[in-house]
């Protein structure tokens, strides 16, 4: 399992940068919305948690498809699926992988673009803690989603239509911790429900995540 | 003689060697001294106040970093016209050095914003394109980071390079008009105008905005040498499993 | 060590494709699998292999004894040679035997990023990895497409004194002379009824 | 020695403090790499030659 | 041209849905903004113009790499590219396929999302004429975007970052042009201009995309 | 109508790898490349066919009249075996023949999606392509891996009465035997020199 982790991190490293690469695309999505929303800074301070969510979330989706895919289309998968190896565990790896390379690096440099959309400062304790506590998630149930949808050719867009909606609380609750933080209200309860969420997917989604593989790899 | 003999490699890494130590020490020489002098001997602007210092940094910067764009475009053409690899490999030792001094200029405004406007970051239309500018240089970079043949790597980048100038130009004009700025004019070029810069700030600057050439020209040829030392290990490696 | 199968039908796209195939191989035996273009042969394999449900019938071999090899080999393009074989013999849990390398004559390419690998050099590499694993039972699927003769006589070697001299097991389907001796089972007789029973859409029928 | 810079304090030294900290960086991570590929290249030039 | 561009289209709608795909995305962008943004319906109003062009930007986006990846796995470009076509009207029927699977139907139900934004009425139309002059530039910027990466295993995201200032200018005037109609101020200069970007655009980029095919392909 | 090639040089990576390759064919001739894995046939007929660039020499053909096949062949798994032959027929502006699908046994599979062929379907698949859109000088690397021995056959007459016989032309890289009589010309001496000239990393040797 190790050197499955080692060999999808050097594999992301390798294949032209796949740490930065979610990481821009977070930094661009976050700097795109005040051009269309205009210059406001007020505004663009009050929906900047939310913003950041959901831009973080989409990071999180545009690179969902190389979890699984990439194995697929050269036939790995069903070699590591009659590998020693559990395919649960599989699973678990791959989404751990995905976290690594986009989920961690998108945690560290959220405080930065807090900054560009003119977020509260005292907010940015919260932003990191929900980011950190959140993207997880996030990559754990696009794993999911990938694995629901690898046999499809590019299915990208499919996958993004089934994994969205299981975003929904991982989201709803992260924005709610950065907001509340940013108004100086208690973030007990959100950060309470995000750590719930985020065990819950550890706990039970490397087992679909497996089940949808096998079915998919017949 | 014609002037692209020095495009061969080997003739280019002969002729700036020797230059490169003087080069070298001017910049430090003449950053040292820019700097010092701007930030020790200047006096307090009257709407500034002592922020002004961050003037010596912040302008040099913010000119270098769309020089260094400029200098890669036309280094683009000239690799896509007379295909002399020195050219684009030139481009590409300029990329970083070019981002870095955009996130100069935006680190510096931005700190100088907040006790001036009040705010680190505003969405001004200077300040934005500058945004904008430092995503082309990621993207550039990013680019022929990802691909493994050099010859395709100089290709691609100087097309992205050609139509991404186009569009830093047009974005430049889509910011001016989609909000009004804070930023103020460029004051510079307007020595001996109604408003000239004051002149205890003009020598200092002077200075330390040469300064920021000689380093760019500096770390342009060292990184340029290393970029054909590069692509000659790999030439070698290559025929060597061969 | 025993590969036995018994009457198994197969089926592709819910179509029934062969039925009634039956074979025992005792370790040490290997079988060539021989038939025109869309038999079944790949669909075969597959479900010996275990990579897709049987309709009927039975396939009986110790477990995780298998190995299943086609044209995608799980090769990573960005990885060297030498990485490629040595994360499937972490995966296996086995050392990577340093012997490989010249039995599928990769001494000269082990530092070479797959992606350059010519047609039949990715082929050798794909092949290596089954004498990585050391799995008893191997199901190969055209296994020596793109291979020069001296490879294909190179991978029979390995194939008869290596896998099947130390008890192994080998399926094979081929349309070309492998230069080894291996009984051969014509599939062409085993052609299912398209219109027989079985097959997941059996309950509409 | 340090000039009064007053509410500009944090300011002014961040600014050259990062900058100067930008360029060094950079120049360092040039040199670096400088030196290194120099080191390979002889390296690989020598294997070169005994390769012939 | 006419065989191609029908070959195109008939794929997306035969790979599980090309036009319904691009369409879910760009709704469920829509309706997580309120989920990360809250309730508030004045807040959503006033963001709302530069919400849907965001949002439209993100499915042109995500779609991209269909445009000529699928071509280069299986063959099928090199194909073309020594086939009579000229491979600048491959690239601009490559544009074209892309915006009426992906641009056409989102600008059509535009409107509906507008209602869910709670954008202003007087600013229907001009949603409506924005994306329909804007998104065919999105579309064509795009395919020039997957033309350079197209040698790329799953250079998605490297695209992104490509593409995404190249739409700055586009989604400025387009957002601009959605805000002043919802204030009634004029929309002539944003509207000129949005026209005359994909005007340039469709005249310049097939060129370009089709120089940066060529090198790819070699 | 001739292919003429001298003093060939092409490059793979950087790297030459053949060098000095020279031949001529006249309408109605074939030639097959043999040569080892590796040897550099994939890559001198990607240079022939105007895929990549030749590092020295010249190939002369007339015009637009090549065409290149090699494993990926542009089949779409999403369209039938008729709508991808449709396709192409459309884009090089010739009708699709009818005989097509007679010719390469394509006959029962006509609406199949393409996705649903066997290896060897697929291949015939592949081939029908040349027979439809009726360029004069054949490029093919290993145009006949998967295929079982009556389609070889098959595609040994259609290229020698079709093809050549209306006076085409055809270079072929393959491994194995096509049971058509055709000079042979092993690659093996034009090996290059890796420390030639030539090369895009010439300038820096
Ligand atoms: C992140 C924020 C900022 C960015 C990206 C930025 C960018 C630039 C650019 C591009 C220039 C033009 C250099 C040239 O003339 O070629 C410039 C000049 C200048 N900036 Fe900024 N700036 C920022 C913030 C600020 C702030 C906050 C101030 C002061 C309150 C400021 C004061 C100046 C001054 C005085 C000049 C020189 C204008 C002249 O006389 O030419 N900048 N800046
Ligand atoms: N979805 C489907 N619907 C109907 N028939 C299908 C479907 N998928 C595959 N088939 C058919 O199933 C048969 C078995 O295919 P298989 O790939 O097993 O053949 P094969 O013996 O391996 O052929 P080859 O030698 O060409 O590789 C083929 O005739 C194929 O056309
Ligand atoms: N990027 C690269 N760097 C160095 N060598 C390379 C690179 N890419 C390919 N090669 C080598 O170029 C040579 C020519 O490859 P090519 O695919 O033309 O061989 P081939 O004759 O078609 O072989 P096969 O019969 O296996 O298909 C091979 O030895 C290959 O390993
Ligand atoms: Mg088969
Ligand atoms: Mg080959």
């Amino acid at each position: 399992m190790i050197a499955l982790l080692k060999r999808d991190l050097a594999l992301a490293v390798r294949a032209g940068g796949g740490f930065g690469l979610g990481l821009a695309f977070f930094l661009i999505v976050i700097t795109l919305v005040p051009f269309g929303v205009g210059p406001d800074t007020g505004l663009l301070g009050r929906i900047a948690p939310g913003i950041v969510w959901v831009a973080a979330l989409l990071a999180a989706l545009l690179s969902l498809d190389r979890i699984f895919a990439l194995d697929h289309e050269d036939g790995s998968l069903p070699l590591l699926a009659t590998s020693p190896l559990p395919l649960e565990g599989v699973a678990l790896i791959k989404g751990l992988a995905h976290w690594i390379t986009t989920g961690l690096p998108l945690t560290i440099v959220a405080p930065v673009l807090g900054f560009l959309l003119n977020l509260d400062t005292a907010a940015f304790p919260w932003l990191l803690a929900s980011l950190a506590l959140g993207t997880p998630a996030l990559s754990m149930i696009g794993a999911f989603g990938a694995a629901l949808t690898v046999g499809l050719r590019r299915g990208g867009l499919l996958m993004s239509l089934l994994v969205l909606p299981l975003y929904v609380p991982t989201l709803i609750f992260g924005a709610l911790v950065v907001a509340r933080g940013a108004e100086g209200f208690s973030t007990h309860m959100p950060l309470l429900m995000l750590a719930g969420i985020t065990a819950g997917v550890f706990a039970l989604m490397p087992f679909a995540t497996a089940a949808a593989l096998r079915i998919n790899l017949r | 003689m014609s002037i692209w003999e020095y495009a061969n490699p080997k003739k280019f890494i002969a002729t700036t060697t020797p230059i490169l130590p003087w080069l070298t020490g001017a910049a430090i020489a003449t950053l040292v001294v820019g700097l010092i002098w701007g930030f020790f001997f200047t006096p307090e602007a009257a709407n500034f106040g002592a922020s002004v210092k961050i003037f010596f940094v912040h302008v040099p910067s913010a000119m270098m970093a769309i020089n260094a764009w400029a200098m890669m475009l036309v280094a683009s053409l000239i690799w896509v016209i007379r295909r002399h690899h020195v050219s684009a490999l030139a481009a590409r030792a300029a990329a970083p050095i070019g981002m870095v001094f955009t996130l100069i200029a935006l680190f510096t405004g931005a700190v100088w914003g907040q006790p001036t406007w009040g705010t680190w970051w505003e969405w001004d239309p200077r300040l934005t394109s500058f945004l904008i500018l430092f995503l082309f240089y990621l993207g550039y970079i990013a680019l022929w980071e990802a691909i493994e043949d050099p010859d395709t790597a100089a290709d691609l980048t100087a097309v992205l390079c050609m139509v991404g100038s186009v569009f830093a130009i047009l974005s430049r004009y889509a910011v001016k008009f989609w909000g009004q700025g804070l930023h103020q004019d460029s004051t510079i070029a307007k020595v001996g105008e109604r408003d000239p810069l004051h002149a205890s700030y003009y020598l200092p600057a002077l200075i330390c905005m040469a300064a920021f050439v000689l380093i760019f020209v500096a770390l342009v040829l060292i990184r340029t040498q290393t970029e054909i030392r590069a692509r000659r290990i790999r030439a070698l490696e290559a025929r060597m499993r061969a | 060590m025993e590969l036995h199968v018994e009457n198994l039908g197969v089926a592709r796209g819910g179509v029934p494709v062969l039925d009634r195939v039956s074979f025992t191989l005792a370790a040490g035996a290997a079988l060539v699998l021989r038939g025109p273009n869309g038999v079944g042969k790949t669909t075969l394999l597959r479900t010996l292999a275990g990579l897709q449900p049987a309709l009927s019938g039975l396939v009986r071999y110790p477990e995780g004894a298998a190995a299943y090899a086609s044209h995608a080999d799980g090769i990573k393009a960005q990885l060297s040679v030498t990485e490629n074989l040595a994360f499937w013999a972490a995966v296996h849990g086995v050392a990577l035997p340093e012997t490989v390398f010249a039995t599928f004559d990769l001494e000269d390419l082990r530092d070479r990023m797959a992606g350059t690998l010519s047609a039949g050099q990715k082929r050798r590499l794909g092949l290596a990895r089954l004498g990585v694993i050391g799995r008893k039972v191997l199901f190969l699927d055209e296994p020596t497409v793109s291979l020069d003769t001296f490879s294909v006589r190179m991978f029979a070697r390995w194939l008869r004194e290596d896998h099947l001299g130390a008890g192994g097991i080998a399926v094979i389907a081929t349309h070309i002379d492998l230069g080894m001796e291996a009984p051969e089972l014509d599939l062409t007789p085993f052609r299912a009824d398209p219109m027989a029973r079985g097959g997941s859409d059996e309950a509409f029928l | 020695m340090i000039p009064e810079l007053g509410k500009y304090a944090f300011a002014v030294l961040s600014s050259y403090g990062v900058s100067i900290l930008l360029l060094v960086g950079l120049a360092w991570m040039s040199v670096q790499r400088a030196r290194k590929l120099r080191q390979r290249l002889e390296e690989v030039e020598a294997r070169m030659k005994r390769h012939g």
